[in-house]
């Protein structure tokens, strides 16, 4: 039986290189567990894919190479917008169906109705980003009225932070402090202190890995006071990070898309992520995988299930399937909408309690990081105002 | 927005965030300033040293400054090996520097692909005890995690720069790349000296990376955001001048505080670097050069 | 190589490029070359400067980043079409260039380069903080629908490309081989001594700084369109200034067919290893590459030939 | 002056039958050469004819291709074939090179001071030093200043004073006179001699300058196409024909 | 007495705080052959350097051929026929020695060069100083004598009308001097004017028409040959007689 190719471009050095080597591993596991049960219509599948090295500029190559010379029969997106947006136009060229992995609102250009993503920031991405983060710090009494957003001068906390200013500009919120930072900065307590000078009740700030470690540790060393601090930091949901962060993390409010909490225990999202924790040994990447690889994974099977669906490889029947369908993942039920975005948010907000020193189990259960929005999924309340 | 607390303690943040510069920088000074050798992987080399930082800390718990003086012996080795590659590929036959450059460019992605086959992607850090401590003086604050890598790294600059100015082999370092044969007829070995002087630059990464994973987290592409900073800093300081590097080093990181506490932290890669650039229009030898 | 030998070439790899554009139709292919040609292109226009002239500059991202920019800002704003966008990349990088040669007045050796560096930073920061072009966000080019005859955009791309590339590869070695070639290098060899030797080197110097800023400004132009989306993270890519200055150093930076040659071998295996190995293991290749080569010829392959030939009894 | 009056050490060069070039070009053939303890030898050649390379065998710079080059210093014979040049330097010779090769980035004084780099001159490192600023005045009023800006003469005498800096026992001097004023050359020609008569310094000189050479020198050696056509004393070396020719004219 | 060619007016250059020209004036004769003496240190290259532009003067003015020339970069002075050598050799190190001639041919003496290609002539002038054999070499190895045969061919090839020698024929023999003196006495009866610094006496004696002594960046002397070493100034600060 010839094998079903699925082929795509991912980040397995540079930048991203510690996402895409997770989800990876993920989109192996679901290869393999497709493999066990017979395959897709009966074929085997198999994945080709090249590292992209974390540089759009090899993206249309790559993709020019799978479908050209490797001949693939589906392809899904390598990680990240700026790698995701290169492949757009050889793929809308050969009308592909693109399942993509955390793009944020890369296709509001394009608009390709082959375009389909996982990521449930929702049909109106930037700002169902942090509109959860706005609803909590409303619901207060007093409501507060000054915030400081600050965000790191990347592509994804730019668009982050654009949407929690068109937010808090439309709840009628001060903002004090507006401001980037470049990504590879050493010392954060300059940035803390300058916000901290413009008193303000909320801080919102978008910005990758490193930068949340720095910015955590000068706030606790500075003293940092708000009533709500966190909001849109990528890094707080890795286990390393929140390891040696550990109790400076209490009580800051931030998005997640998938934790361990009870109204979160999707089918098959644990069975995942224990065969995600043993092949995960060794390779240098999150050991409990909670916030990329089941994304991973439920994108392959988006796409496994509409291949099974459709009983063919037609890209035209895929995506009316995918337009339409709803799927069983193990990210919970998934419905694509406008511009092939989730159709409802399930961008999570969550709040850090009761995080030990120096204890790395801790975060692989619940309790830790409870739910607080949106409400279906909630598991706990907001504590407020933050302190640390 | 402006209040006297606030300058203090941009300044103060500058001055730490200075020292640590100057930390990465100074292997530079020596292998770059002193010996001509354009080694862009150096700031790769801090990297391997914040990686031997986190393992043996998270291993074994070991405070990561002392990791940094323990590998330091094992860095200098890797140097003179590394210097022996390139005295035969390039010395040897005669060749400018420039033509090292190429060759380290490939040191660097060599050393940054082996780590994340080693260890992976993931960002490493390290637990120590005075990391999150902060000593107050008044409204000024000293963080730790920023005060002790100033500190061993103003130790190490001192040490350097009275073993450079004081000792005989410290002058024939920064000799040796301004004539080679006129350095054997004083009697001293340039390939040797050379050899020592790398091993002693590259030895200083160690104690650097350490620096660099007390204050955040590393992984292993992290050091190219260095090279730029510590190329310039050590031009800045006027090549071969170590109190220059340091003086410049501390002058980046005041720039960048400043402006990142009362403009905005986005432009202070610009103000740093047009200040670099604006004083070397000013001083074509940098701060300190000998033209 | 005789002018018409050397002219004749130049025709025939345009006519075989044109001719390959009808034969296959595999885009692969073209993506892959040009990027090859891209980097041939970077590194002709750094060995104008750091081989002939003696200036290095560890800017290349910077000017190639300035095309590309111009591209992106006059695309949107007056919607220009892509020959005109070229042309108007150049003359950008070249008018940096020209900045830049003023500053060869005061600034020489690793002072000079570290400038280049400093002026790249602060471009890119510039860019960064300028929201119309889409800032540190990126900003999208949609791919026309119109590529001429080709097949596809890409196709029409890629012989803009090389075309772009062989113009280069003749000024390069009209600069090189003529009265031009030998007054920069005798800047290269002392700059005193040139002058006093009657040669112009301001002016001199000056012509090399700009050819070298307008062709990066023209090799990074078509760039938005390759990608569709440029953000400062790929255009002041720390590849684009690896290879610019690796390129020639490999090749030789002596003589104008250095870079060629470096390039081509260099991108080339880039290009195989990026799509053979899938993994870390093409930057690890990479690395290898670089040091082998440059350890086996440091005087590059162009130098290498010249001391076997020389080396042979006659 | 009082005449050297130390204990007499024993030293000799014997160069033998020695044979040296560059890649094809053959610059030495078959050059015989002696100089005793105490002894000033001058080597005259015009341009071109061997003189530097000679002396860079000695130094351990050209490997002659056959011959030897003894060095019998207080009763244990070195062969310096064998030896690296750093080695030879550290048994007490120095070299004053053609072109002066000086660290033009460093100060005078720090030019002078990496001359005292052999262990064995370290400990006369301030008596050297004043010793050369005597003799150099101008090194000293300028000890401050790069040694790549100071005037063709002046980088000269500090070439100088910096082989002299490693307190050696036989220097190897190829043309001290270059560059240097009439008054300077005689300087630095008496001070050799004072020197010589201090120290029992042990000297072979290239030099065009006849009439200062032969105020210092015992013998001399012509060489002429690498090979030695006369060796003779002072004496012998004003009669000879070729020096008529070559070095006599109106000087 | 023929034209004027050159005339320095209180030229002045200072080094930090060093001074090392102190308001020197001079003039020169076209056809004229001066020698410039002094002690080492004196400021004689220097004062050449200010001639030649690669140094600016601090203060005073520097007139060829009745032009201002004291704010015009070198390579016009080359243009406009002055052409030096360096004592310190500075050859063209990645070019052959015959390519070292080419450039000044190709762009100091363009314009006036004849009809005849460069390389022809390049040759020709390193046959007169001796250096055809070398001519396809890489300059950056010869030996120290050959360089400094290299800079006053180099010189030579920039066609001057004042030519200025700084110490050609340090480290030569004398008959190798004598050869030299010949090269430059027949540029000269070719009407080129020379200027020659140098510290063999011997060939200063012979050659100038006129002498002028530098002492701590002043002149102290000017004279016919055998006046200056008459000169008791002269005697104890350079000659030391
Ligand atoms: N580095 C070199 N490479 C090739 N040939 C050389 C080199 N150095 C010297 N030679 C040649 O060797 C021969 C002897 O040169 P050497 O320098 O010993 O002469 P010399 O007597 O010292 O002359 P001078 O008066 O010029 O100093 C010459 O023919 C010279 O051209
Ligand atoms: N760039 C400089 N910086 C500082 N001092 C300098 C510089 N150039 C020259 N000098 C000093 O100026 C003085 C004059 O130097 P110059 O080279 O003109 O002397 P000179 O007469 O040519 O001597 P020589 O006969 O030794 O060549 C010297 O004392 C020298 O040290
Ligand atoms: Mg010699
Ligand atoms: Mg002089």
């Amino acid at each position: 039986q010839k094998p079903i190719k699925v082929g795509f471009s991912m980040a397995l050095t540079g930048g991203l290189a510690a996402g895409g080597k997770g989800a990876l591993i993920a989109m192996e596991i679901w290869r393999d567990d497709v493999n066990k049960r017979g395959g897709l219509l009966g074929r085997p599948v198999e994945l080709v894919y090249y590292d992209d090295a974390t540089q759009g500029a090899n993206v249309p190559g790559i993709y020019a190479k799978l479908l050209d010379v490797d001949k693939v029969d589906l392809v899904v997106s390598g990680y990240g917008t700026n790698l995701i947006v290169p492949a757009m136009p050889i793929i809308m060229r050969k009308k592909l169906v693109f399942p993509a992995l955390f793009g944020l609102a890369a296709n509001e250009e394009f608009k390709y109705d082959r375009y389909f993503q996982i990521m449930p920031a929702g049909p109106d991405p930037k700002l169902d980003w942090s509109r959860g983060f706005f609803d909590l710090a409303m619901a207060q009494n007093p409501k507060p009225k000054a915030i400081a957003i600050v965000s790191a001068d990347d592509e994804f906390a730019l668009n982050a932070a654009a949407g929690a200013r068109a937010n808090a500009k439309k709840l009628g919120l001060n903002i004090v402090y507006d401001k980037t930072f470049p990504p590879a900065t050493t010392d954060y307590s300059p940035i803390v202190r300058a916000i901290q000078a413009t008193n303000p009740e909320i801080i919102y700030v978008a910005c990758y890995p490193p930068n949340s470690v720095g910015i955590v540790k000068s706030a606790s060393e500075i003293g940092l006071k708000a009533k709500l601090f966190g909001g849109g930091m990528v890094g707080l949901q890795f286990a390393a990070i929140q390891q040696n962060l550990g109790p400076l993390l209490n009580n800051i409010v931030n998005y997640d898309f998938w934790v361990p909490e009870p109204t979160l225990t999707f089918p098959g999202v644990n069975e995942f992520l224990a065969k995600y924790r043993v092949a995960a040994v060794g390779k240098g990447v999150d050991p409990y995988g909670h916030y990329l690889p089941p994304f991973a994974y439920a994108y392959l099977q988006v796409l496994g299930q509409s291949v099974e669906a459709t009983k063919g490889l037609d890209h035209g029947k895929l995506a009316a399937h995918m337009q339409k369908a709803t799927f069983d993942t193990v990210v919970g039920k998934v419905k694509f909408g406008k511009n092939g975005e989730w159709a409802t948010t399930r961008t999570l907000q969550v709040q850090f309690r009761d995080v030990q020193k120096d204890n790395l189990e801790q975060f692989s259960g619940p309790g830790k990081r409870v739910v607080l929005y949106p409400k279906e999924w909630k598991s706990g309340n907001l504590v407020y105002p933050y302190k640390q | 927005m402006f209040s006297a607390d606030l300058l203090a303690n941009a300044v103060v943040a500058g001055v730490l965030l200075g020292g640590f510069y100057a930390a990465v920088a100074i292997g530079l000074a020596i292998v770059f300033g002193q010996l001509d050798i354009v080694n862009i992987a150096h700031p790769a080399f801090v990297i391997v040293g914040a990686f031997t930082a986190y393992i043996l800390n998270s291993r074994f718990g070991f405070d990561p400054v002392l990791v940094g003086l323990l590998a330091a012996p094992v860095f200098f080795i890797a140097g003179v090996l590394l210097y022996r590659i390139y005295f035969i590929a390039f010395e040897r036959t005669g060749q400018e520097s420039l033509s090292g450059l190429a060759f380290f460019f490939g040191v660097m992605f060599i050393i940054e692909v082996s780590l994340i086959m080693a260890y992976g992607v993931d960002y490493r850090l390290v637990q120590a005890d005075y990391i999150g401590r902060v000593w107050s003086i008044g409204f000024v604050d000293f963080p730790l995690r920023m005060l002790v890598p100033f500190s061993v790294s103003a130790l190490l600059t001192a040490g350097i720069y009275l073993y450079l100015s004081r000792t005989f082999l410290g002058s024939a370092i920064q000799a040796v790349a301004q004539d080679r044969l006129a350095l054997q007829l004083m009697g001293a070995d340039p390939v040797r000296i050379k050899q020592w002087a790398f091993g002693l630059g590259i030895a200083t990464a160690a104690i650097a990376g350490s620096l660099l994973i007390i204050i955040g987290p590393v992984e292993p592409s992290v050091g190219r955001q260095y090279i730029g900073r510590a190329f310039a800093i050590v031009v800045l300081g006027g090549m071969g001048s170590i109190p220059g590097m340091f003086i410049a080093a501390l002058i980046l990181g005041i720039v960048e505080s400043m402006v990142s506490t009362f403009a905005g932290p986005s432009w202070s890669p610009a103000v740093a670097f047009g200040v670099l650039a604006l004083t070397l229009a000013l001083r074509p030898a940098g701060l300190f050069g000998r033209t | 190589m005789k002018s018409t030998v050397f002219w004749g070439a130049l025709a025939t790899i345009f006519a075989a490029g044109l001719a390959l554009t009808g034969v296959v139709q595999n885009e692969y292919y073209y993506n892959a070359l040009y990027l090859i040609l891209q980097g041939t292109l970077m590194a002709v226009a750094w060995n104008v400067l750091g081989g002939f002239t003696g200036y290095v500059n560890f800017g290349s991202a910077g000017f190639f980043a300035l095309g590309a920019y111009t591209t992106v800002a006059l695309n949107k704003a007056l919607g220009l079409p892509l020959p005109l966008l070229i042309l108007v990349a150049g003359v950008v990088g070249g008018l940096v260039g020209v900045g830049l040669g003023y500053l060869t007045l005061r600034l020489k050796g690793v002072y000079f380069a570290i400038a280049t560096l400093a002026m790249s930073i602060v471009i890119e920061t510039l860019v960064v903080n300028w929201s119309y072009v889409g800032g540190a966000k990126g900003s999208y080019m949609l791919t026309p629908d119109t590529h001429l005859w080709f097949d596809s955009y890409i196709q029409m791309l890629f012989v803009v490309m090389l075309l772009l590339t062989l113009a280069a590869v003749a000024i390069s070695r009209m600069l090189n081989s003529s009265r031009l070639g030998r007054g920069l290098s005798a800047i290269r060899d002392d700059e005193v001594a040139a002058e006093c030797a009657g040669v112009p080197t301001l002016r001199l110097k000056l012509v090399s700084t700009s050819v070298m800023g307008a062709m990066m400004g023209v090799a990074g132009a078509p760039f938005p369109y390759f990608v569709t989306f440029v953000d400062p993270l790929s255009a002041f890519n720390l590849f684009i200034a690896v290879n610019a200055i690796a390129m020639p150093m490999i090749g030789g930076t002596a003589h104008w067919i250095g870079p060629v040659i470096g390039a081509l071998l260099l991108g080339t295996t880039q290009e195989i290893v990026k799509v053979t190995i899938s993994s870390e293991m093409n930057v690890l290749i990479v690395g290898v590459m670089l040091v082998a080569f440059i350890t086996l010829a440091p005087q590059g392959i162009v130098g290498l030939a010249r001391k076997l030939r020389r080396g042979r009894p006659k | 002056m009082p005449a050297y009056s130390g204990p007499t050490l024993a030293l000799s060069l014997s160069i033998r039958e020695v044979e040296a070039g560059y890649d094809a070009v053959r610059a030495l053939h078959g050059v015989s050469l002696d100089i005793a303890q105490g002894e000033t030898v001058v080597l005259l050649g015009t341009n071109g004819n061997g003189k530097s390379t000679l002396l860079k065998c000695v130094m351990g710079i050209v490997r002659p291709t056959s011959g030897s080059v003894a060095l019998d210093l207080d009763g244990v014979a070195h062969d310096l074939t064998r030896l690296s040049t750093e080695e030879i330097v550290s048994l007490g010779v120095a070299m004053v090179p053609e072109g002066r090769r000086l660290f033009p980035r460093l100060t005078v004084e720090e030019n002078l001071l990496l001359g005292a780099f052999r262990p064995q001159a370290r400990a006369d490192i301030r008596k050297n030093l004043a010793f050369c600023y005597e003799t150099f005045k101008v090194l000293k009023e300028r000890r401050r200043q790069l040694a790549g800006l100071m005037s063709g003469g002046q980088q000269q005498m500090l070439a100088i004073a910096r082989a002299l800096m490693s307190s050696p026992r036989l220097l190897l001097v190829d043309e001290p006179s270059v560059g240097l004023s009439p008054l300077l050359v005689s300087n630095t020609i008496s001070m050799i001699k004072k020197l010589k008569d201090l120290y029992g310094l042990t000297v072979l000189m290239a030099e065009q300058n006849f009439h200062q050479a032969i105020r210092i020198a015992d013998r001399g050696y012509i060489i002429v196409h690498g090979e030695i056509v006369f060796v003779g004393d002072v004496a012998a070396l004003e009669q000879n024909e070729l020096v008529k020719n070559y070095y006599l004219g109106t000087g | 007495m023929s034209a004027e060619l050159l005339r320095v007016t209180n030229v002045g250059k200072s080094f930090g705080g060093f001074v090392a020209l102190d308001r020197v004036s001079l003039r020169v004769r076209a056809g004229e052959r001066l020698g410039l003496i002094g002690p080492n240190g004196s400021g004689k290259t220097t004062l050449i350097n200010c001639i030649s532009g690669a140094l600016y003067n601090d203060v005073g003015e520097i007139h060829f051929e009745g032009r201002d020339i004291t704010r015009l970069p070198p390579y016009v002075r080359a243009r406009a026929g002055i052409a030096r050598s360096f004592q310190i050799p500075k050859p063209f190190r990645s070019l052959t020695v015959l390519e070292n001639l080419q450039v000044p041919l190709e762009y100091a003496a363009r314009g006036r060069a004849g009809a005849r290609r460069a390389t022809d002539e390049a040759l020709e002038m390193l046959e007169l100083v001796g250096l055809r054999e070398r001519a396809h070499e890489d300059s950056a190895g010869l030996t120290q004598v050959d360089m400094r045969k290299l800079e006053l061919a180099r010189a030579m090839a920039a066609k001057p009308r004042l030519l200025i020698s700084d110490e050609a024929m340090a480290g030569l023999s004398s008959t190798e001097v004598d050869e030299v003196l010949g090269i430059l006495r027949r540029l000269n009866d070719a009407g080129i004017t020379v200027v020659m610094i140098e510290h063999i006496m011997y060939a200063v004696m012979r050659f100038s028409e006129r002498v002028i002594c530098l002492d701590a960046g002043q002149i102290i002397c000017e004279g016919t040959p055998e006046s200056i070493v008459q000169d008791a100034g002269v005697q104890r600060a350079y000659l030391g007689a």
